[in-house]
């Protein structure tokens, strides 16, 4: 079996829905992030598949960016994680919930 | 002679102003007087009017000022002194300068006093508006003019419900007759684009007959409400609550009277649509007797009187509707004389029965009250119409027209009235001044009234026993305007038995009130006699029971439904649904608020949820595009 | 070996990236100082930010001088885009930014304040924004948006409360759930037109004819929920009153402004095209987006209790009605975006600096949030010309005549009204009315209430410096005055527009 | 100086207001009643250099302000407009010259003169644009006076007040971009200014909308049944002033905007939506006349009268014809100085007994007897007693309409006796019959301040109904010119039979009459 880019554009697909059910069901920070990255990957996925359908190198520019923004992101995430949990010793998603309506 | 129309035309309204001025102080005799002497002023100057119309026979015509100019309407201030307006003036200064003078005695212990001058002499510049007139703009204004100072003087005594009551009434009932005014005046407006008396008639003969139809009612229900005319007729004897000088000169000789000028004015309107003034004529046949039945029984003196005012405007109509114009206008003045006459008498009456209003309470009085006595008495021969006096001539007249226009129903219907009103005319002098003196009973000590109220009193007993020779002047004089004919009976003898009949049927009436009446044995009633609760004595004495019936079924109903109006219709439904709109907005808002739980997992659900939406909707659009052949195919095969 | 590259530094055209380029060079010099002497006071990070950011502003004046005499620029490979979007979404942004800055001269200390890089990272931020609406790549779009966002994540969590930090990690969660749709749908688009840029996209997809117009739709679908998501359309909205209300005050007034104007020139970059190509999925979910938006927003800013929840609903709302003229799409509806930004810029912040003096170090233990709606109660006694001012932005905010807001209202209804949106310009109009409400609320509390016991004004003013009066100012003249500036801004508007092609 | 003096007229008393900060307290009054006054010698000057011939608009003046997109600040006065722009100067200096003591009367005169400066602006402006700022601005000042000044449920009234109004006016905001939008495709240029429009004909089914969209925001600021409602909470709520100056004034402003805009912009619609305007009108002359006799306050019988009055006026309006429209104007400045007078009025017992329930009272004559005369004369006014400056504009309303339906015309007629129910009941309960309660035995009389309001106000009421040649010339040339405008711009037969042609000369009543002579 020749794997083709619909292979790779349908594993992208379905990593993403992977992440959207993981935005959807975690409950914890942190998993969370996972799930966003999870999300992030499954489009550099499809970016360098169709990069290499193309024979054209934006798609894997593109790829790299996300990697980047991705990892900028984490950078971010983590310290905003941190410091909630040193205050909060929690980082359960229920928790933040003080301001509503 | 545009100075005397002026000076008859404002003197009045000076007199009142001049006494407004002290309205809210205590008593001012000058008030009174300066009142009086510039109604004197106007009567000398109409007098002055009078002999120059007499002399020339021209009408004095002036413009004044512009009043309303828009369009293609143009009401003046115009006003005009011709055979018609000069009667009505005359009768009008005439006995208001009586009752002011009258009045200056009898208000005498009023703590208003002054303010009394004020909406008399008010009253009287309004009348002289409404009949100087010459145009239909005009004449409403002083219609409700002398509405307003009715109501102003009917209310009087403020401090009395039933006064302020009737005051309200009388007011309200003449509105619903003033719209039917308005209305005829719009319908004059558009038809003949002017309002000008003589210019509106000379455009009338060339309108069609539905229209004019329609003129003539609606401002026949203007007159029906100022005449009180029946329905609109329980005014005037509630009206009686106020001032007896403002009866006499308002509520029986003057303004009830306007309807009657009101017809007699547009008299080219009216013969032109004989089929309305059939109408009018039947109208005033049934109130003439229908009127007279309620003063048979009734035991208020001055509703008696009133009644019978109601009863003689009856007479007027069924002539002006008949045709005779001129009839009706020397009746309107005859009657003005011997009426008024008579509420003054009432006044003094009152006055020393300390405003005691029950005849059956009083009795005997002649010999306190002399002179009372005697003006009484011929103010009612003359209702009556026993010749020589006024009433003799007019109402004959009366008669006479409707006989010769073979109208003999309304011709048995006004006999009969005739001896009706001699009946209960004789009925109250015989329970006031003849019998025992059933008021000792109720410890009065009645007294005469001041001599100079008698003598104010005296040019109108005057008239009253003279007016007659009037007649053939007046017919001469009116006879051009009005075009008038005199009304004979073809055959000498039928007149004559008709004339002697009548007297003698009339005269017996009042034999019969004296038998009945006169007496030692008459007491004051205690509502067990037989005769008492008859139900014919019910049904009179409770005015057939219209003021019930309007009480019940027309001022309940409005008042309830006005209340209805506002708390369900206007708060309930209107209101509440802006207010319910709002809440909508509102509560949705309260409601759906909960979205925002401030619960991040929540908060990505819905971003997912949206994006799902999205897409979904992005898959149906998508699968429509791409297939929209087969669906068109599919859809055509359904038949859509 | 590879060949050099030979560029001429002509076509490279530099002057395309100054504008990005002076942000970025004021925050590092920032940095560096505070590493050279560290302690420095907030005051000469504010001037300096200020400085930069006016030099921002002329090489802006130049570029835009540029643009009128050439009409469009590209530059630096092509991926710099120099046109009257760009140009006027930059002038918002600078100027927003230069309104917002001084607002950190408070009275009171607060903690972002004390540290450099909040000014950095401000800086970074605009730089961001910068990019994100000067180029018609989406790579550059995309970084553009995160690097600007990131650096705001930052900023809101500066503010070191609780709710500061909750709002960050809200903001930032659902920011990188949208930055997955936004990479997904620049996929999907680079799937079918191998091109990620969207006048190319636009071009290989009209020379197909919109064959795969399933995918095409699927593509739109997740770029319109990152670009929802942006603009707070409902119901990727939820982040915003929790953020708005999380966030410093100033800090809320300049995200109801600034990220959404750079949102918007990139959704106008992104659907106009789509619009004029006749999808009429699009034309329905953007109708749809428009008058949820408006309507919902405005429901739920109804029974708000505390004022800046009131206002960032009522900027979600605002947001709604503007988004309508990227449906109608027309130059008319485009320049009232622009305008209405404008003059939106001035009232909004102007309302929420207006919160932001009157702000206290510490809850009071009667109230329940910091600018709860009993707190500003009989204001104009005790305070009147503050209450008047607030009074100003609120009644300018809900389009009472001749106040800013309402030019920019009529212009936008003006051009749906003429492209035949007759039940939208309806729409749009009552929900004016609606919005009206709860802007009068807080005028009725000022106006027509009793003050609280005790209350003697001062705590309507507390954190205010001459600095922040002047920006209340500048802010209060411009909503008042603006019927003066209207008609050069609107030409000025228009002629960028138009000769950018929208 | 005379091409300004609108500008002069709308702007000084906002230049006062503004200044008016600075005055302190206590000499508060004495500025604000200068000011007015300086306003009102300005608005009689206006009268004074005003000539009444000419039916165009006059003292125009421009100045763009929105040049790219059509707006300009365009003012000019006719004979439409004039009077009520002096009437609202009169109003203003009445107003603040007879304001009894409240607390912070100095935000209360600043309130005042920006209000001054909306009305002004209002019946000036001849562009929609400028016309709807001051339309709108004119609600901010109100709902602080109802709001900050008015009763225990002041915050509802003035919100409902602000609101629905607002909503209303909206809706005719949309309707101004779509006039404006015909006129960008009908010519190519944008314009706002309501010259400009007139020129505009319309299909029938464009001016159908547009006219309901405009019809909407003036029929709630009326207003006409049934967006009324807010009425009496505004009324009930205000302060007498606020009472006053709405009555008097701010209500006028939506029927002027019918004839200022509906009737000569929408020609057909007009004439289309004539009988169902007209049953409106109708109900709300006799439904809300009974509603005002429920009343039990006697401010709300005043407030509900007020409503009465507007369904005339908008009748007369809706005549279409010269005598109609003329009447109907002429009576909104009869309304104004009646209902002023009455809520002032009003506002005397309210001062005295800070009730206004009529249970309350009674037998006020005994006790106030300047107050009852002035209050009867204000009545009979009010229930268009002839003579007094209402029943000019009642008859000449009913007069026109009635050319156009008779049984309608009957039916609104009525208003003369249902209004006469609810004022005559009102004016027995609170005035006749004996002093019942205690705390009204002692009642001072009217006052010099109070006087000094109600005094000029009576006297306009009789010479305006005695003599109204001055002021009614002027509104009758304008309005011809607009009746003439309206004629010529109608397309519909409908139209051009209801709306008379003034050109041609009556010539069917003279033919008729000839040929009856001839036969």
């Amino acid at each position: 079996m020749e794997i083709g880019l619909n292979h790779y554009l349908v594993l992208s697909t379905i990593l993403f829905a992977i992440g959207l059910v993981g935005v959807m069901r975690r409950k914890n920070l942190l998993l969370l992030f996972f799930a966003t990255e999870i999300l992030l990957n499954a489009v550099n996925v499809a970016f360098a598949a169709i990069s290499h359908y193309y024979g054209d190198l934006t798609g894997q520019m593109f790829a790299f960016f996300v990697i980047a923004i991705a990892a900028s992101e984490v950078a971010v995430g983590l310290g905003l994680l941190i410091v909630w949990y040193k205050r909060h010793g929690s980082i359960d998603l229920d928790a933040l919930t003080t301001m509503k309506g | 002679m545009e100075k005397y129309l002026y000076i008859a035309l404002f003197a009045p309204l000076v007199g009142s102003l001049f006494s407004a001025l002290f309205a809210a102080t205590p008593k001012k005799l000058f008030t009174g007087i300066v009142g009086s002497l510039l109604i004197f002023t106007s009567f000398v100057a109409s007098t002055m009017l009078l002999l120059y119309i007499l002399k020339t026979g021209e009408p004095i015509h002036v413009t004044m000022m512009t009043w309303m100019e828009t369009g293609d309407l143009y009401i003046p201030f115009g006003f005009v002194v011709d055979q018609i307006s000069v009667t009505m003036m005359m009768v009008v200064t005439l006995v208001s300068t009586v009752v002011h003078v009258y009045a200056i005695g009898y208000m005498d212990h009023d703590k208003s006093f002054n303010r009394f001058f004020a909406w008399l002499s008010a009253f009287v510049f309004s009348m002289m508006i409404l009949v100087m007139s010459d145009n239909y703009a005009g004449l409403f204004i002083g219609w409700e003019g002398v509405g307003l100072c009715s109501w102003g003087l009917i209310g009087f005594w403020y401090h009395k419900e039933s006064a302020t009551w009737a005051a309200n009434e009388a007011f309200i009932m003449n509105r619903i007759a003033d719209l039917g005014m308005l209305i005829g005046i719009f319908l004059v407006y558009w038809n003949t684009g002017t309002l000008q008396y003589d210019e509106a008639f000379a455009v009338m003969p060339g309108l069609d007959t539905a229209t004019l139809t329609w003129m003539g009612i609606f401002l026949f229900i203007g007159a029906m409400g100022k005449s009180a005319q029946f329905p609109l007729h329980t005014w005037l004897a509630d009206a009686m609550e106020g001032p007896t000088p403002v009866s006499a000169l308002i509520h029986a000789a003057t303004m009830v009277t306007a309807g009657v000028y009101l017809v007699v004015r547009s008299n080219e309107l009216y013969s032109l649509i004989p089929n309305v003034g059939l109408f009018i004529a039947s109208l005033g046949a049934f109130v003439a007797i229908f009127a007279a039945s309620m003063a048979l029984v009734n035991r208020d003196m001055k509703r008696i009187i009133a009644y019978s005012t109601l009863s003689q405007l009856g007479y007027m109509f069924a002539a002006a509707g008949l045709g005779a114009y001129w009839v009706a206008l020397f009746h309107l003045m005859a009657h003005a004389f011997f009426k008024a006459l008579l509420f003054l008498g009432a006044g003094n009456v009152m006055h020393a029965m300390h405003d005691e209003l029950d005849p059956f309470k009083m009795g005997g009085l002649k010999k306190v009250m002399k002179w009372t006595w005697i003006m009484m008495t011929i103010a009612s021969l003359a209702l009556a119409g026993i010749f020589p006096f006024a009433g003799f001539f007019s109402k004959d007249t009366i008669l006479e027209a409707a006989f010769a226009e073979h109208h003999f129903v309304i011709y048995g219907v006004l006999l009969f009235t005739a001896g009706l009103t001699a009946f209960y005319s004789f009925r109250l002098v015989a329970l006031i001044f003849h019998g025992e003196e059933r008021y000792k009973i109720f410890g009065i000590h009645p007294h005469e009234a001041y001599r100079f109220m008698l003598i104010a009193m005296s040019p109108l007993l005057i008239l009253a026993m003279i007016a007659g020779i009037f007649k053939e002047p007046f017919f001469s004089m009116v006879e051009e305007i009005l075009g008038a004919a005199e009304y004979h009976i073809h055959s000498h003898a039928t007149a004559l038995i008709m004339l002697v009949g009548t007297q003698i049927f009339v005269a017996l009436a009042i034999l019969y009130a004296y038998k009945k009446y006169a007496n030692k044995k008459v007491m004051v009633p205690d509502g067990t006699s037989a005769i008492e609760n008859s139900f014919i004595y019910k049904l009179l004495f409770n005015q057939y029971y219209i003021p019930y019936f309007y009480e019940e079924y027309i001022v309940k109903p409005y008042r309830e439904i006005s209340e209805l109006f506002w708390t369900k219709v206007d708060m309930k439904i209107v209101d509440a649904t802006v207010d319910g709109i709002a809440g909508i907005v509102y509560g949705t808002g309260e409601k759906t608020r909960q979205m925002q739980s401030g619960n991040l997992s929540t908060m990505l659900k819905w971003m997912v949820a949206g994006l799902v939406g999205l897409l979904s909707l992005a898959v149906v659009f998508g699968l429509a595009a791409r297939y929209s052949d087969e669906i068109l195919v599919f859809l055509s095969a359904l038949g859509v | 070996m590879l060949a050099p590259i030979n560029i001429s530094m002509e076509s490279l055209n530099v002057m395309t990236l100054a504008p990005m380029l002076i942000p970025v060079i004021g925050a590092l010099l920032i940095l560096v100082i505070d590493v050279v002497k560290g302690g420095l006071h907030k005051s000469l990070y504010v001037v300096l930010s200020l400085l930069f950011l006016a030099i921002d502003f002329f090489s802006l004046l130049d570029a835009s001088e540029l643009f009128t005499q050439n009409g469009t620029v590209l530059g630096m490979f092509d991926v710099m885009l120099i046109d009257g979007l760009a140009l006027l979404a930059q002038f918002i942004i600078v100027i927003a930014s230069m309104l917002f800055i001084p607002l950190a001269l408070t009275h009171k200390r607060f903690h972002e304040f004390s540290y450099p890089e909040f000014f950095a990272l401000f800086l970074f931020m605009i730089a961001g924004f910068q990019f994100m609406v000067a180029t018609d790549n989406i790579i550059l779009i995309f970084v553009g948006l995160e690097t600007a966002s990131l650096a705001l994540y930052t900023l809101i969590a500066m503010h070191n409360r609780d709710k500061s930090f909750e709002a960050a990690v809200k903001y930032f969660t659902m920011g990188a759930l949208a930055a997955g749709f936004f990479s997904f749908g620049a996929m999907i688009f680079y799937a079918l037109t191998g091109s990620v840029e969207i006048n190319k996209i636009a071009l290989v997809l009209a020379a197909n004819g919109y064959a795969d117009i399933g995918y095409v739709l699927v593509g739109t679908a997740f770029m319109l929920a990152a670009f929802a998501f942006k603009l707070s359309l409902i119901p990727f909205h939820t982040w915003a009153p929790d953020v708005y209300e999380g966030s410093s005050a100033p800090m809320a007034g300049y995200m109801s402004i600034v990220p959404k104007i750079a949102a918007f020139v990139v959704a106008m970059r992104f659907f106009e095209f789509l619009v004029h190509s006749g999808i009429v999925w699009l034309d329905i979910v953007l109708y749809a987006f428009v008058i949820i938006t408006m309507t919902v927003a405005n429901m739920w800013a109804l029974v708000q209790t505390d004022v800046k929840r009131m206002l960032a609903y009522s900027s979600i709302s605002h947001a709604g009605f503007v988004m309508a003229a990227i449906l109608i799409g027309t130059t008319q509806a485009n320049s009232a975006l622009f305008l209405y930004w404008v003059l939106f810029t001035f009232t909004n912040l102007g309302s929420f600096s207006m919160l932001w003096i009157s702000r206290q170090k510490n809850l009071p233990a009667h109230q329940s949030s910091d600018h709860s709606f009993d707190k500003f109660a009989g204001m104009i006694k005790t305070a009147p010309v503050a209450a008047m001012i607030m009074g100003l932005f609120m009644l300018s905010l809900a389009g009472v005549p001749p106040f800013a807001l309402f030019w920019g209202k009529i212009y936008l209804i003006s051009s749906a009204v003429t492209s035949g949106y007759t039940i939208l310009a309806l729409i749009m109009a009552l929900n004016s009315a609606i919005a009206g409400y709860y802007y009068l609320k807080l005028i009725v509390y000022m106006f027509m209430k009793e003050p609280v016991m005790g209350n003697d004004g001062h705590m309507y003013v507390a954190n205010a410096t001459l600095a922040l009066k002047t920006i209340i100012g500048i802010a209060a003249v411009g909503t008042i005055f603006a019927f003066v500036a209207i008609n050069p801004l609107l030409e000025f508007i228009t002629a960028f527009v138009y000769n950018s092609g929208y | 100086m005379l091409d300004h003096i609108l500008s002069l007229l709308i702007f000084f008393p906002a230049l006062a207001a503004v200044f008016g900060f600075m005055i302190q307290k206590e000499s508060m009054r004495a500025y604000g009643v200068s000011v007015a006054a300086i306003e009102f010698a300005l608005a009689l000057w206006l009268w004074y250099v005003f000539d009444g011939s000419v039916s165009g608009m006059q003292f125009m003046e421009s100045l763009p302000l929105v040049p790219s997109f059509g707006i300009n600040y365009t003012l000019g006065v006719d004979g439409i407009s004039v009077f009520i722009i002096i009437l609202s100067a009169f109003f203003t200096l009445l107003g603040i010259g007879s304001l009894t003591d409240t607390k912070q009367v100095k935000y209360m005169i600043i309130t005042l003169l920006f209000l001054q400066m909306t009305m002004v602006g209002v019946f000036a402006a001849l562009d929609a644009i400028v016309f709807y700022i001051f339309w709108e601005l004119s609600l901010v000042p109100m709902l602080y006076i109802i709001g900050a000044w008015g009763g225990p449920l002041r915050i509802y009234a003035s919100i409902k007040f602000f609101l629905y109004t607002f909503a209303g006016s909206l809706v005719m905001l949309v309707g101004m971009l779509f006039m404006a939008y015909f006129y960008y495709q009908a010519t190519g240029v944008w314009s706002f200014a309501l010259l400009d429009w007139y020129r505009l004909i319309l299909p029938e089914t464009f001016q159908l909308w547009l006219f309901a969209a405009f019809f909407l925001g003036f029929a709630i600021k009326v207003p006409m049944f049934p967006f009324h409602t807010w009425l009496p909470y505004a009324h009930g709520q205000a302060p007498t002033i606020g009472s006053v100056i709405l009555a008097a004034i701010l209500l006028k402003m939506g029927t002027y905007a019918f004839v200022r805009f509906s009737l000569p912009l929408f020609p057909d619609a007009a004439a289309f939506f004539m009988i169902p305007i007209a049953i409106i009108a109708i109900i709300m002359v006799i439904y809300t006349a009974m509603v005002a006799y429920a009343q039990k306050d006697i401010k709300q019988v005043v407030a509900y009268s007020s409503i009465s009055h507007m369904g005339i006026i908008i009748l007369g309006t809706f005549a279409l014809n010269v005598e109609g429209i003329t009447g109907s104007i002429f009576l909104m400045l009869g309304h104004g100085v009646v209902a002023g007078a009455l809520f002032l009025l009003v506002g005397v017992i309210y001062d005295r007994r800070h009730t206004k329930l009529m249970s309350e009272f009674g037998g006020l004559a005994h006790v106030m007897p300047r107050y009852a005369t002035i209050f009867g004369i204000m009545m009979m006014a009010s229930v268009g007693m002839p003579l007094t400056i209402n029943f000019v504009g009642e008859f000449l309303s009913l007069l026109g309409f009635y050319q156009q339906s008779h049984i309608l015309t009957l039916l609104a007629g009525t208003g003369i006796i249902v209004g006469a129910i609810y004022m005559l009941a009102a004016y027995k309960k609170a005035f006749f019959g004996e002093v019942t309660n205690e705390k009204n035995k002692n009642l001072p009389d009217i006052n010099k301040r109070e006087l000094f309001g109600l005094i000029p106000l009576v006297i306009v009421a009789i010479w305006l109904g005695v003599y109204p040649k001055p002021v009614l010339e002027p509104i009758n040339n304008s309005v011809k010119s607009i009746v003439q405008l309206m004629h010529n711009k109608s397309t519909t037969a409908l139209a051009k039979e209801r709306i008379p042609n003034l050109v041609k000369p009556k010539v069917v009543i003279i033919e008729k009459t000839i040929i009856e002579e001839v036969h």
